[in-house]
């Protein structure tokens, strides 16, 4: 690290936008209220609908982008961003793995069900598509997920990128963070938990209040489905006899409800005992 | 002809555009537009546990997550006929008011103030209003931590679940919670004269019907099963519809609803002009002193609006607290059935929330959620019209009608992301 | 053991590591800088001790900390040289240092190689890619002590010239007559090479005066070079105990606690990272 | 080793008054488990069962910041290292420490290990086996040495308290009145009485024997296949596991200025990452190669160093991996040959 370097050279610039989503991730950043004022501090932040009128979309350095591509105007503006960006970087449920709209993905047709919501209408706006993540269209360099983000994550990623550096991605499954926190294990009290297969960073927050893992930060690398799911649906633990089995179904739509496109693959490929196909 | 765009309406959470179509000094047309895909959550659910339900729709929209929380589980306890215990209802208050603390702030303070002082964020506005500033974000991160207690994070927070909470906080929390809220009232008292002292723009002023939950025993609040509205009529939440028919535009991904084939509104302002005259103590006391009869037809009041319910929520906290502190930790009630019916209303700090489900043998069977700014939608547009054909008459620069314009949907405070999931009632 | 004043960092912390700056720096190849640190307190620099074939924990602050071998000698005492391969964060964050720069180091660390019992044998060193920097140091180590050892045999093989670490040094030392100096590329793609073209193995037939029984390997190179090197070094004859090979883990610490080194009950940062192959022969996961 | 004898009736009152030396750690009913947690001498629970995880959170916490950094260099973070008692160690776990000792204290020792050692005095307490238990196979149902103190059961109203370090017998002193050494023969009988009742009551029969040899054996087994399909790869086992003690390290940094900390927290053998090197190669990319590391870790290499299993039979791995992945069934898997897992 050059203290000098950093003196003269100019801060980097970084953008955040937002594609369809809740808007939960922006939100996070927002919610940074003791570090708000650093991180407009140490970037020059270009554009941040969410909490800045005056935005400029030139040449930046990186962008954050939150939400799923879920209409052909999300389309181009992310083809857009990506263009002018050096790092790209997927903030958030939604835009890492597709989020809760593109839970349906394997299960119904999207003009099917667009009309079940809105009936028959002519849209004179840019035509919806099927919910995917930022992935499915561009080159993403980092993703940052969770349904939202975890601030603390977000500020060190932030901090190491602000510097040049990439963030470190976490590797590992809720698990491993509910065993910091010395929780007992929801499985043996017969909850559904998603722990085992899904990225941890949240600080195991469900399970630390007897609430099990809905899989909201999307799979892990290397996520086990098959042996997951095998084990809800069908599998007997020898020492816990009382141990009760899920429906493959009942399993199914919790692991896609936030692991969308990812957990749809992972979980076709998954020949689970059980499951109706 | 020539068009007057605000492409994207900044410092409102989602995408918003609003298009005024000029004819020489006639407007032809004014649209506003949710740009947003859809995200069509009525049928993420279908055939799903409540509990899938439960955690997936709070995602409709991040900042009032909880209050989506609480109108889904009112709406679903109703379906599989669950009475709650005391304390249980004193924490889903308690969480309310916390969203109530964190969304008014940041609405009042971050994304209205800087408009009404002339700054283009909050950042900005630093260099000579930051006790504004550090007000609001203290406020805010206040509500924040209120809403990280009762459910486990700022956003998205999975505590809250049918049946009771999956852990409550112990009461030393809670009396920390208490004793911070009494020192942040002084904050909302001298927002709300800012806001008070303040002169808005008359000429787009007309009446309006509100409408919003009714809370029995003549009290404030935020939830209840009635809906009351202006003219005097009260209505069962299950009759949702009669209030909130819906209709789809083609110019807009959101729905929008209309009471009596008119437009109207639901929010803050909507609460405190119906039901003001119930505030009691300091908000009492400010609702009296700023009361004033062009809340009915200005929009713009909105913000003061929220900021006496700002004043209220913090009021209210040390009162939940009181009555929490008390009680002991009730387990999880268990569903006493598996097939239902329910309507859930919470009043959102953005107005009206309906969360209504039919559930069938433990699984989802039908889902409408009807969100406060899909109810606003027709009185934004109507409003946002009635000042352009004003402004371009009197022959006003454009970017001058673009910023009243922008002023006038984000006094709303509109969630547009929120209106965007917004679906209709779907019928096998 | 060595004293606390010989080594970078503190002993009374083995984690903490010392200051140091940059003294140059410079381009290997187009992935690979060579840097040249020393101490803050220059006067430190010469009570350094190292054997070659030891490493070091590298750290960036702020960004992380890396296992790097050294690839100066102990007998040119002053400055630390490394070779870096910008792979990942804290290497790439390396990159972007400059001179005067300061850095964190500790160690050494591992066994290195047993310079007092190549004293007086024949030595074969084998390298290839980045295999050049902990072998460097051994070389040089031997050339700086040239009467105490025997036959020295340099291979050091590169997909094509521009790929080759220190390809002036060592074209240099191909002059010298007290070393055989064997350079070969896969493909020379610049048409200028001067040397050999073919694999590093085709080098060893030029392999003549050495008594196996008193000869000893040293190799270092990438995964698929270990095993036509192995096959042709069993084929002279040169007994497995004597083969040396310097290998690589995922480590943390440096100092065996991390645990990331492991493989069954030998760790690589303090059994290793030099290896027999007669241990990797009885440790199968050592290598792959 | 003096013993002396300590009447159940005055444990509350010897532990309150040695609370000066630090805060009082005890098992604390969690759910259906145990943790250790700050309490006060009147909630412990005596009864308790094995703790979710065991002491070596007091030596290495989950997370700790190694090193503050700023522009001049590091600074060692090992100044707030509270003083705390641990009350309600058994003995497996206490036999946890020594082999974590062994690890942290030789060959560069480890000032964060060392210093947390030293600020926690161990507090021993018998206990009786459960249904997962398995300490006498693995040689730790009773530990000599590794703790300051430890009460142990008499089946009357009395513990007999072993001294096991000077810390200990500091300890003993702060409330030296309580203890009294005069053992008596039917003492002793009612001690060795109850002790042998202790042994009775396990259930696992795990035979170590031989391990070393059945791993060598059975590296290239099938049966790591099967495993390795089962394992989630959550990472439960190891850190609940006494003798795990792998890490990672990570630095953060501050916005906007050049600080930042150095951080350490325990990592695991069975995750993705674990042998994965800059570059992409994975030297354990398998599900099966990095639970074959973690098992001959446990049940081999240790005994091929030191002659014993680093597995001190504490059952936690058989009541916390979600897929019966454990030492038991490990060694029953590869010692009969038959796949246990079906
Ligand atoms: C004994 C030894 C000597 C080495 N000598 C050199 C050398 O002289 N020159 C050189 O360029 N490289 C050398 N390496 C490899 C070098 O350590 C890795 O390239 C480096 O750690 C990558 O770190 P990173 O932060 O840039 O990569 P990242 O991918 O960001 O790695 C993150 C962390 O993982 C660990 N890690 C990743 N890859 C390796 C690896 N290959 N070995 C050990 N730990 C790793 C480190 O702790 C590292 O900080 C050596 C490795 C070992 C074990
Ligand atoms: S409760 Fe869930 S996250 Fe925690 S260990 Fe069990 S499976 Fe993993
Ligand atoms: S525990 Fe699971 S559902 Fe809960 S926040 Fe973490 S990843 Fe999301
Ligand atoms: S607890 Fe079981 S499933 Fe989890 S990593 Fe260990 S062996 Fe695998």
């Amino acid at each position: 690290m050059n203290p000098e370097d950093r003196k003269t050279k100019q801060l980097p610039k970084v953008g955040i936008y937002g594609l369809t989503s809740c808007a939960g991730d922006q939100l996070t950043i927002v919610n940074c209220e003791d570090q708000i004022l650093d991180i407009f501090g140490s970037a020059e932040i270009s554009s941040f609908l969410m909490a800045k009128s005056d935005n400029t979309e030139g040449e930046i350095d990186v962008a954050i982008v939150e939400g799923s591509v879920s209409s052909k105007g999300d389309l181009e503006m992310l083809e857009d961003i990506r263009k002018r960006s050096k790092v790209l970087i997927a903030l958030g449920n939604c835009a890492c793995n597709g989020g809760p709209q593109a839970a349906c993905v394997a299960a119904e047709d999207h003009k099917e069900r667009m009309k079940q919501v809105y009936g028959d209408v002519k849209w004179s706006l840019p035509d919806p598509i099927d919910a995917k993540p930022l992935s499915a269209y561009v080159k993403v360099d980092m993703q940052i997920t969770g349904c939202p983000i975890d601030k603390w994550e977000f500020l060190r990623a932030l901090g190491r990128l602000v510097k040049g550096d990439g963030p470190i991605p976490i590797s590992y499954p809720v698990c491993v963070e509910c065993k910091y926190n010395e929780n007992e294990c929801l499985l043996f009290k017969n909850e559904m938990c998603l722990g085992p297969i899904t990225l941890a960073g949240c600080n195991s927050v469900c399970i630390n209040h007897n609430i099990p893992c809905f899989g909201c930060r999307g799979a892990v690398i290397e996520a086990n489905v098959a042996g997951e799911a095998e084990m809800l649906v069908n599998m007997k633990h020898p020492q816990f006899p009382d141990r009760k089995n899920f429906d493959y179904q009942d399993v199914k739509n919790r692991a896609m409800m936030y692991g969308g496109n990812t957990m749809a693959e992972l979980l076709d490929k998954a020949k689970v005992k059980g499951a109706k196909k | 002809m020539k068009e007057i765009k605000v492409e994207h309406l900044a410092r409102v959470e989602g995408h918003g555009a609003i298009t005024v179509e000029v004819d020489g000094r006639k407007v032809k047309d004014v649209k506003f537009e949710v740009l947003e895909g859809p995200r069509l959550f009525e049928t993420i659910t279908l055939g799903k546990t409540p509990a899938e339900n439960l955690s997936v729709v709070p995602r409709i929209c991040a900042i009032c997550t909880l209050s989506h929380r609480y109108a889904s589980l009112r709406g679903l306890e109703k379906c599989l006929d669950i009475k709650i215990p005391e304390k249980t209802h004193w924490m889903r208050e308690l969480m309310l008011a916390g969203e109530a603390i964190e969304s008014h702030s940041l609405h009042v303070y971050l994304l209205a103030l800087p408009d009404l002082l002339g700054y283009p964020n909050a950042v900005a506005m630093v260099t000579k209003y930051a006790d504004s500033v550090v007000q609001g974000l203290t406020l805010k991160k206040f509500g924040n931590s209120i809403m990280e207690l009762c459910s486990a994070r700022a956003t998205h927070g999975e505590n809250p679940i049918i049946g009771g909470f999956g852990k409550f906080p112990t009461n030393e929390k809670l009396y920390a919670i208490a004793d911070q809220a009494k020192t942040l009232i002084p904050y909302a008292e001298g927002v709300i004269d800012i806001l008070g002292n303040m002169q808005y723009p008359t000429f787009f002023e007309k009446e309006t019907v509100f409408a919003c939950c009714n809370p029995p025993d003549n009290q404030y609040g935020l939830v209840s099963d009635e809906i009351i509205l202006s003219d005097g009529k009260k209505f069962s939440c299950e009759d949702y519809t009669k209030i909130t028919n819906e209709r789809v535009v083609p110019h807009s991904f959101a729905k929008r609803s209309l009471y009596k084939n008119s437009p109207f509104s639901v929010g803050s302002l909507a609460r405190v002009n119906n039901l003001g005259d119930r505030l009691q103590e300091r908000a009492g006391d400010a609702y009296e002193k700023y009361k004033n009869a062009r809340w009915k037809k200005n929009p713009v009041y909105n913000n003061l609006a929220q900021a006496i319910e700002l004043l209220y929520a913090l009021e209210q906290v040390p009162v939940y607290v009181e009555k929490l502190v008390e009680l002991k930790d009730p387990p999880i009630v268990k569903p006493k059935r598996q097939s239902g019916k329910g309507t859930g209303a919470v009043e959102a700090p953005r107005g009206t929330l309906y969360h209504s489900y039919e559930v069938k043998d433990g699984r989802m069977a039908k889902v409408d959620i009807i969100t406060p700014t899909a109810q606003n939608y027709e009185d934004i547009e109507k409003y946002l019209r009635l000042a352009a054909e004003y402004m371009v008459s009197e022959g006003r620069k454009d970017d001058d009608v673009r910023f009243q314009l922008e002023v006038i949907a984000r006094a709303y405070d509109p969630c547009i992301s929120c209106s965007a999931h917004l679906v209709k009632l779907v019928r096998k | 053991m060595i004293d606390n004043s010989c080594i970078a960092g503190d002993r009374s912390n083995p984690f903490l590591p010392e200051m140091m700056r940059i003294v140059r720096r410079f381009d290997l190849t187009s992935d690979v800088r060579f840097f040249q640190v020393r101490p803050t307190e220059a006067s430190r620099a010469l009570t350094l001790y190292y054997k070659p074939g030891t490493f070091m924990m590298v750290s960036n602050p702020g960004v992380g900390e890396a296992p790097l071998s050294i690839s100066s000698t102990p007998s040119r005492p002053g400055l630390i040289e490394f070779c870096v391969r910008n792979v990942g964060h804290v290497t790439n964050s390396l990159f972007r240092m400059k001179e005067n720069d300061e850095i964190g180091i500790r160690g050494p660390y591992g066994n290195g190689f047993p310079i007092e019992t190549l004293k007086g044998r024949d030595l074969i060193i084998v390298m290839g890619g980045l295999g050049a920097a902990p072998l460097r140091s051994l070389l040089l180590y031997a050339l700086d002590n040239r009467d105490d050892f025997g036959e020295i045999y340099l291979l050091h093989g590169a997909k094509n010239p521009h790929e080759m670490l220190f390809r002036k040094e060592f074209y240099d030392m191909m002059e010298r007559d007290d070393l055989h100096c064997m350079l070969s590329v896969d493909k020379d793609d610049t048409g200028k090479w001067p040397a050999k073209v073919g694999l590093v193995t085709s080098l060893f037939k030029e392999i003549k005066h050495i008594d196996p029984k008193t000869t000893h390997a040293a190799i270092c190179g990438p995964p698929v070079m270990y095993r036509f090197v192995l096959q042709e070094l069993l084929k002279l004859k040169i007994p497995k105990h004597q083969i040396l090979m310097n290998l690589e883990r995922r480590m943390k610490c440096g100092v065996g606690k991390c645990g990331h080194c492991v493989v069954r009950e030998v760790y690589t940062c303090l059994d290793g990272p030099v290896f027999s192959y007669w241990d990797v022969l009885n440790m199968k996961e050592l290598i792959y | 080793m003096r013993i002396l004898k300590l009447k159940k009736k005055d444990l509350k009152k010897f532990l309150e008054s040695i609370s000066s030396f630090g805060e009082l750690w005890a098992p604390v009913k969690k759910g259906n488990r145990w943790a250790f947690q700050p309490t006060a001498p009147d909630n412990i629970d005596l009864d308790a069962g094995r703790t979710i995880l065991p002491l070596k959170k007091f030596m290495v916490p989950q997370k700790f910041t190694m090193f503050k950094y700023n522009k001049e260099g590091y600074t060692p973070e090992l100044s707030n290292i509270p003083s705390r008692i641990v009350f309600g160690a058994h003995p497996c776990d206490i036999a946890g420490l020594n082999i974590l000792d062994k690890l942290f204290t030789e060959n560069f020792p480890d000032p964060y290990y060392i210093e947390r050692r030293k600020k926690t005095a161990i507090i021993g307490l018998s206990c009786l086996p459960d249904e997962f238990c398995f300490c006498n196979e693995t040689g730790t149902d009773t530990v000599e040495e590794g703790f300051d103190l430890f009460l142990s059961e008499t089946g009357t109203d009395f513990y007999l308290v072993w001294i096991g370090s000077s810390l200990g017998d500091d300890l003993m002193r702060m409330a030296e009145n309580l203890f009294s050494e005069d053992i008596a023969f039917e003492d002793i009988q009612k001690f060795t009485n109850w002790k042998k009742e202790r042994a009775k009551k396990f259930k696992v029969n795990i035979d170590l024997t031989g391990m070393p040899s059945i791993f060598e054996l059975s590296l290239n087994s099938k049966i790591w296949d099967k495993i390795g399909e089962r394992c989630l790869a959550c990472g439960s086992c190891s850190m609940v596991c006494p003798t795990c003690n792998c890490y990672d390290v990570k630095d953060t940094v501050e916005l906007r200025e050049c600080k930042g900390e150095r951080n350490r927290c325990w990592d695991s053998c069975t995750l993705h990452e674990y042998s994965l090197v800059a570059g992409g190669h994975n030297f354990r990319a398998n599900r099966s190669d990095r639970l074959r590391l973690w098992y001959t870790h446990k049940l081999e290499s240790f005994i091929g160093a030191y002659g014993k299993p680093s597995c001190v039979g504490c059952g936690r791995c058989l009541v916390t991996c979600p897929v019966d992945i454990n030492a038991y069934t490990l060694a029953k898997t590869l010692r009969e040959e038959e796949v246990f897992f079906k």
